[in-house]
């Protein structure tokens, strides 16, 4: 047993943070630091200078382009990043699509789209989720006809994030309708300047826009954009759900909002006192930190098994809940540091004079409507606890 | 023992909800509360020739209610509707208008909007802490400091505020047109100012005001705590609704036992909410209403946070759309919290009451 | 909308308050506030003063010797008693064979038992529970079989609380077999002294003797002993799940709680000062005390409502939840105050000068534990949880 | 990093686990628990025997181990059967007389038990608050005043003692023949003892000990924590098993889905336990060894309450019986809270972090 880690690790670490200190450019951690949505420029600059340093696809084996980092290494990666308040990598053609086309791409796939990714040629969303098959995601209904050598789409797809800005739509389509649910589902890439596609935004609770409707009518696709075998999609679709989910604790960003959180109760004043003096107050954020220390160990733990069976058990279910109940706690806590200094509609207060705290502040209320999403998507913690149910429980 | 409403009552509730659901669905609710000046003024007349403003205040102030079941019901059906017009503002005037024996027609008449402007950046809930002073010039008045989040100050004619004059806290009034005003709108819908005064002139109301402002805010608590049982109610209307029509796995929702016992503990609260309400608002200008408000507003702190969030879990991602009215509902349950005292301020106050027995 | 009581109740409660000062013995009130077991001469003397006075059968219509209270009056009755200490009346034969009689009952049944019942000659136990029908009453198998002019049992019962010192024992047994499962019940009463009846005690977690199982090897009885229609007890049973259910709140024993929690945080010292001092032990006492307030007005709303409707409905179910819920948390906060002063086992510190404090608080920790079952007996608060589902929500 | 346990270690747990499962059924545990002297003194020599105490201590000490992984396994494994064998005085003893040089052989071989009397009446967890004196008569000294729950103190051979000196917290050995001791069983199993101290002859071991008795403190922390994950994790699989075994409306209790989520939040809470746990035994002995430490506390303060309350919800009625080996996991967890400052104790002193920061 021992937690710390080893020479060649800490070497890493103290090479990245070295490098995130020369390298990430001080608007791009600021407009981290402040909360609002980011633009499409920061994102893809931020791509462009880890490409540049072979860091960006820290998940794809050396023979793609990865930088063949050991699980730890990766861990510590994401924990400097977000350290150093760097913006979240786009994770669709990264996590999600790269690894897809290693394992059921063909060559020619591989060979044309993997070095797109990572020179941010093409920008990917996800066409997973339909009105009426969230969680449930067996019972999508977008169709997908083989007519020659095309494909011909017809249906809707639904939470499609920052689909506003994509390039291309991987999709799971319904390819054999005779078929039981989960059968008959193919997986199919579709460039998105193809006719018949429509993105219609979705404004979410705090007002922002992220996520997008995507409208698909005769809309046709060369037949050599499936993926995998006809009819196999679910295959895909379960081997990313369960693929690399030692990130999904979200310890790194939990780990900033505490530092946020304790940074804004010590500049409070709440009757007369800094907030962090009033014991109520202190002892919610104990509390969550406790939790997130014991969660930090959790998440190890759990990379640890990971590494050592060569992949991540059922049990990271427990990461993906207990990491956002903590998470949806820290950000609960920084609109309440605020009082009604967090109550305003973000962009309305522009001047300066009339700024309620430092700029950091003005999304809190924001941000914490907004990641009440972190519960409900990438399967809902009820469905990870239906998960465990079986898996762990067998009940 | 009663708990059912007098008649007069009664059909004000019944007014005050068909009018509303009638002449202000949801989406026009949203265009309004986030459209300048972040209220919708037609209906504000409207309401206020259904008597809202009157059912506010006592008879001997020239209104026709002013106990707290008068506001309970009033508020309780504009939280129904989330309705985002400034009545908190008026209530809580008048109340300070009738302390300071002032005149409050053209309040009650709804031809002057009122709002109190006791927040300050370092004072959001303790009167304690306001910092704003007061200076005498012969019999006149000037202010100086900044009040923050007024509600219903982005449209207000005359403000209400709290300043230190001679060590004490004093109650001015203050035009508009004369202090620096910047309206915004509020993340839940509905308009704020912040108050700039800068030696801005200013007529004195109370010399020593902290009682009349405490009875204030205990009215405003029990209007807020009103309003969040009218949105939860309508919350977990919706919720429950949707349990029945959506489904999943072949199934609705609302089979699934988990979803089916969360249901139900919300249900438990809102009950719970529903008679701390009751309480507050019979005790409301006696000895303890400002003991029993707190119980009220922290309980509510609780409970509305409860129903919000499990309203948007339990439907999932539609509840996170603009377009689906229990988003709406949602930020005003949670943003209701931080107006007049949150969870945690109105619970330490419970407790000062243990060291003084 | 009115929540003070009319100048009747008030003298109502003025008069029960004068009553209890006179005639409760303090010796029984020092046995409540103390906490532990009551014999049963406790139990029964205090019957028998109530009786003398005619408030004993608080709920029973008049004519069968009830005092004709109100709703409103037998809560103020029950509360006075909890502020008075005084001991609980047992609820078998006064609250649940009393009413069962009057609306089920032969005339000659009724003029038999229920005087005995007033006189204290019958100390009634219950027979519902089995080992494997617990919550779920309907799939009970003791059975009773007719021959002749008699029942013959065989089966058992469990939980029976203080059958070790009941003279009858009212059961629900099978009497036909091939119904379905809530058919074929029926009620019968037996006399204890039948041979073939064995009670053998539960040692409960705390280490207290309160229930008991009870044993019925053909154990034969008068066939006149049924109550109400062969193969019809379903419908008595259920009458007495819905009878009577306001005071399942347990406004007046959390009250009681309460105010010991309170007295022994002002006593006790922690960190130097007295514990009702301390933010983190006074925020606890404070919010139990909110939701406390809170459940007393949704007591007496429902109340109200019974009174009003005749009959409580199923919104009661909340009462039950959310009450034993408060209670328990109370009976938390009073283990917690003692801190290691509760941990002896109760009965070892007999002598005074080794006492950890007032004899009240030497058995807090077996409460705790003993009232976990609050939430579990009657219906536990998972079938109250269905039940609302079903009747409130309609799901 | 590497979170495998040593070989040794790992064949520790294995010996111990297998040794208390084979000899101390339940139904054994529970007889020797609850009757004088409240623990089972040939256990307690094959204990030793396997060498449990010597796990506990350091070389340098005469001991094979004495970090914080050696602790939390022998703990985690006494935790396993609720055995209520006096090991935790051992510990903390052990980590005392090592702070002071003292010699232990006689502790570790098992031949004297020892048990550590910190706690007061009036000072239940906090060191600051002990008034137990000690006045020097030459070079002996003797001590005055009550040491109360004093854990394994029923048989304790010696005492560690307590006692204020010159202004500073100072320990001492009290030989139990010395003193007026009076067992007892405990709620949950095992016994303890009051000690009532009056000129009562005593050896000073260190004159300022506060810093050796946070130590001891400390690691006793690990232990408790490690023996509540032991308990909570039988009895998360005592629950499981129940769910699939047990029967209600015709199918196993396990297939309602509430039942199932609530047993998955129970699993959640326990695997953060073990690693907040594994944290506070990484940490043993180091500059954050008490923050840490208070950290596991409350953690586990929290978590073990809720196994407790929801293994026997879930259970039902069985579980509230003395037969029924839930009820005693269920006091175990439940009381441990109180042992070296509970949930609300650790959670101030983590915040009291924040002030100082």
């Amino acid at each position: 047993m021992d937690l710390s880690y080893s020479a060649e690790d800490i070497a890493f670490r103290d090479e990245v943070r070295a490098y995130l200190a020369e390298n990430l450019p001080e608007h791009m951690s600021k407009a981290v630091r402040e909360g609002g949505e980011l633009t499409k420029e920061i994102m893809e600059e931020w791509h462009a200078i880890l490409n540049r340093k072979g860091w960006l696809a820290t998940i794809w084996p050396k023979e793609f382009g990865g930088p063949g980092w050991s699980p730890v290494q990766k861990h510590i990666f994401e924990e400097e990043c977000c350290r150093a308040y760097a913006p979240r990598i786009v994770p669709f053609g990264l996590s999600m699509l790269g690894p897809v086309l290693q394992k059921f791409g063909s060559k020619e796939q591989q060979d044309y789209y993997l070095p797109r990714i990572l020179n941010g040629d093409d920008w990917w969303c996800q066409g997973y989720s339909e009105p009426g098959a969230g969680s449930d995601l067996a019972s999508l209904k977008t169709r997908a006809v083989r007519d020659g050598d095309e494909w011909v789409i017809n249906g809707q797809k639904t939470w499609t994030t920052l689909g506003q800005h994509a390039d291309w739509i991987f999709c799971l389509c319904r390819t054999d309708p005779e078929a039981k649910q989960q059968e008959g589902i193919s997986f199919i890439l579709v460039d998105m300047k193809t006719p018949g596609i429509e993105v219609r935004p979705i404004k979410l609770i705090e007002g922002g826009h992220e996520v997008n409707e995507v409208f698909f009518t005769d809309v046709r696709v060369p037949y050599g954009n499936l993926v995998g075998k006809e009819n196999k999609g679910w295959t895909i679709a379960k081997y990313l759900l369960t693929h690399e989910r030692t990130g999904i604790a979200g310890v790194g960003f939990s780990m900033q909002a505490l530092e946020e959180v304790k940074a804004l109760a010590r500049k409070t004043l709440r009757n007369g006192r800094p907030l962090i003096e009033d014991p109520l107050f202190a002892s919610r954020i104990a509390k969550a930190e406790i939790d997130l220390e014991a969660m930090k160990i959790t998440n190890l733990r759990m990379l640890f098994k990971a590494q050592q069976q060569g992949a991540p058990g059922p049990e990271t279910s427990i990461l993906k809940i207990k990491g956002t109940v903590i998470h949806q706690e820290l950000k609960d806590l920084a609109r309440r540091a605020l009082g009604p200094a967090a109550a305003p509609f973000p962009g309305y207060i522009t001047d300066g004079n009339l700024m309620f705290g430092p700029a950091e502040t003005a999304h809190n209320a924001a941000r914490y409507f907004n990641n009440r999403k972190t519960s409900i998507f990438g399967g809902s913690n009820e469905i990870q606890r239906n998960i465990l149910t079986k898996t762990m429980l067998e009940l | 023992m009663d708990f059912n409403l007098t008649e007069d009552r009664q059909m004000l509730a019944d007014t005050l909800n068909r009018f509303l659901a009638d002449q202000y669905p949801v989406e026009h609710r949203n265009k309004v509360a986030y459209d300048a000046p972040y209220h919708d003024p037609k209906l504000w007349d409207a309401l206020v020739e259904l008597g809202t403003l009157y059912a506010l205040a006592p008879e001997e102030a020239g209104g026709m209610g002013g106990t707290g079941f008068d506001i309970s019901v009033v508020f309780e059906a504009l939280g129904r509707q989330i309705t985002p017009e400034p009545i908190l503002g008026a209530l809580m005037a008048s109340r300070l208008l009738t302390a300071a024996g002032a005149d409050q027609d053209a309040l009650l008449s709804g031809a002057s909007k009122y709002a109190v402007a006791f927040t300050e950046l370092d004072a959001a809930y303790d009167l304690d802490q306001i910092a704003t002073t007061a200076t005498a010039k012969g019999d006149a008045y000037t202010l100086s400091g900044r009040k923050s989040t007024v509600y219903g100050g982005q449209v207000a004619d005359i403000f209400l505020v709290a300043a230190k004059l001679n060590g004490k806290l004093a109650l001015f009034k203050v035009a508009a047109a004369d202090a620096n005003v910047t309206g915004y709108a509020l993340m839940d819908g509905a308009g704020a100012a912040e108050l700039l005064l800068d030696d801005t002139p200013a007529a004195l109301l109370l010399a020593d005001a902290t009682a009349a402002m405490q009875d204030a805010i205990d009215a405003g608590i029990v209007a807020l705590c009103a309003e969040a049982v009218g949105a939860m109610d309508v919350t977990h209307a919706i919720t429950v609704d949707y349990l029945k029509q959506r489904k999943q796995f072949g199934i609705a929702i609302g089979k699934f036992q988990v979803l089916q016992h969360r249901a139900v503990d919300m249900l438990t609260e809102i009950e719970q909410s529903r008679s701390i309400v009751i309480k507050a608002a019979a005790e409301l200008g006696g000895d303890d209403a400002s003991r029993y408000a707190s119980m009220a507003k922290n309980l509510i702190g609780r409970s509305a946070r409860l129903i919000a969030e499990e309203a948007v879990q339990m439907h999932g991602g539609i509840a996170m759309t603009w377009e689906y009215p229990v988003s709406h509902y949602a930020k005003r349950l949670v943003m209701l919290d931080a107006q007049l005292g949150d969870t945690d301020y109105h619970l330490a106050r419970v407790m000062d009451g243990y060291k003084a027995a």
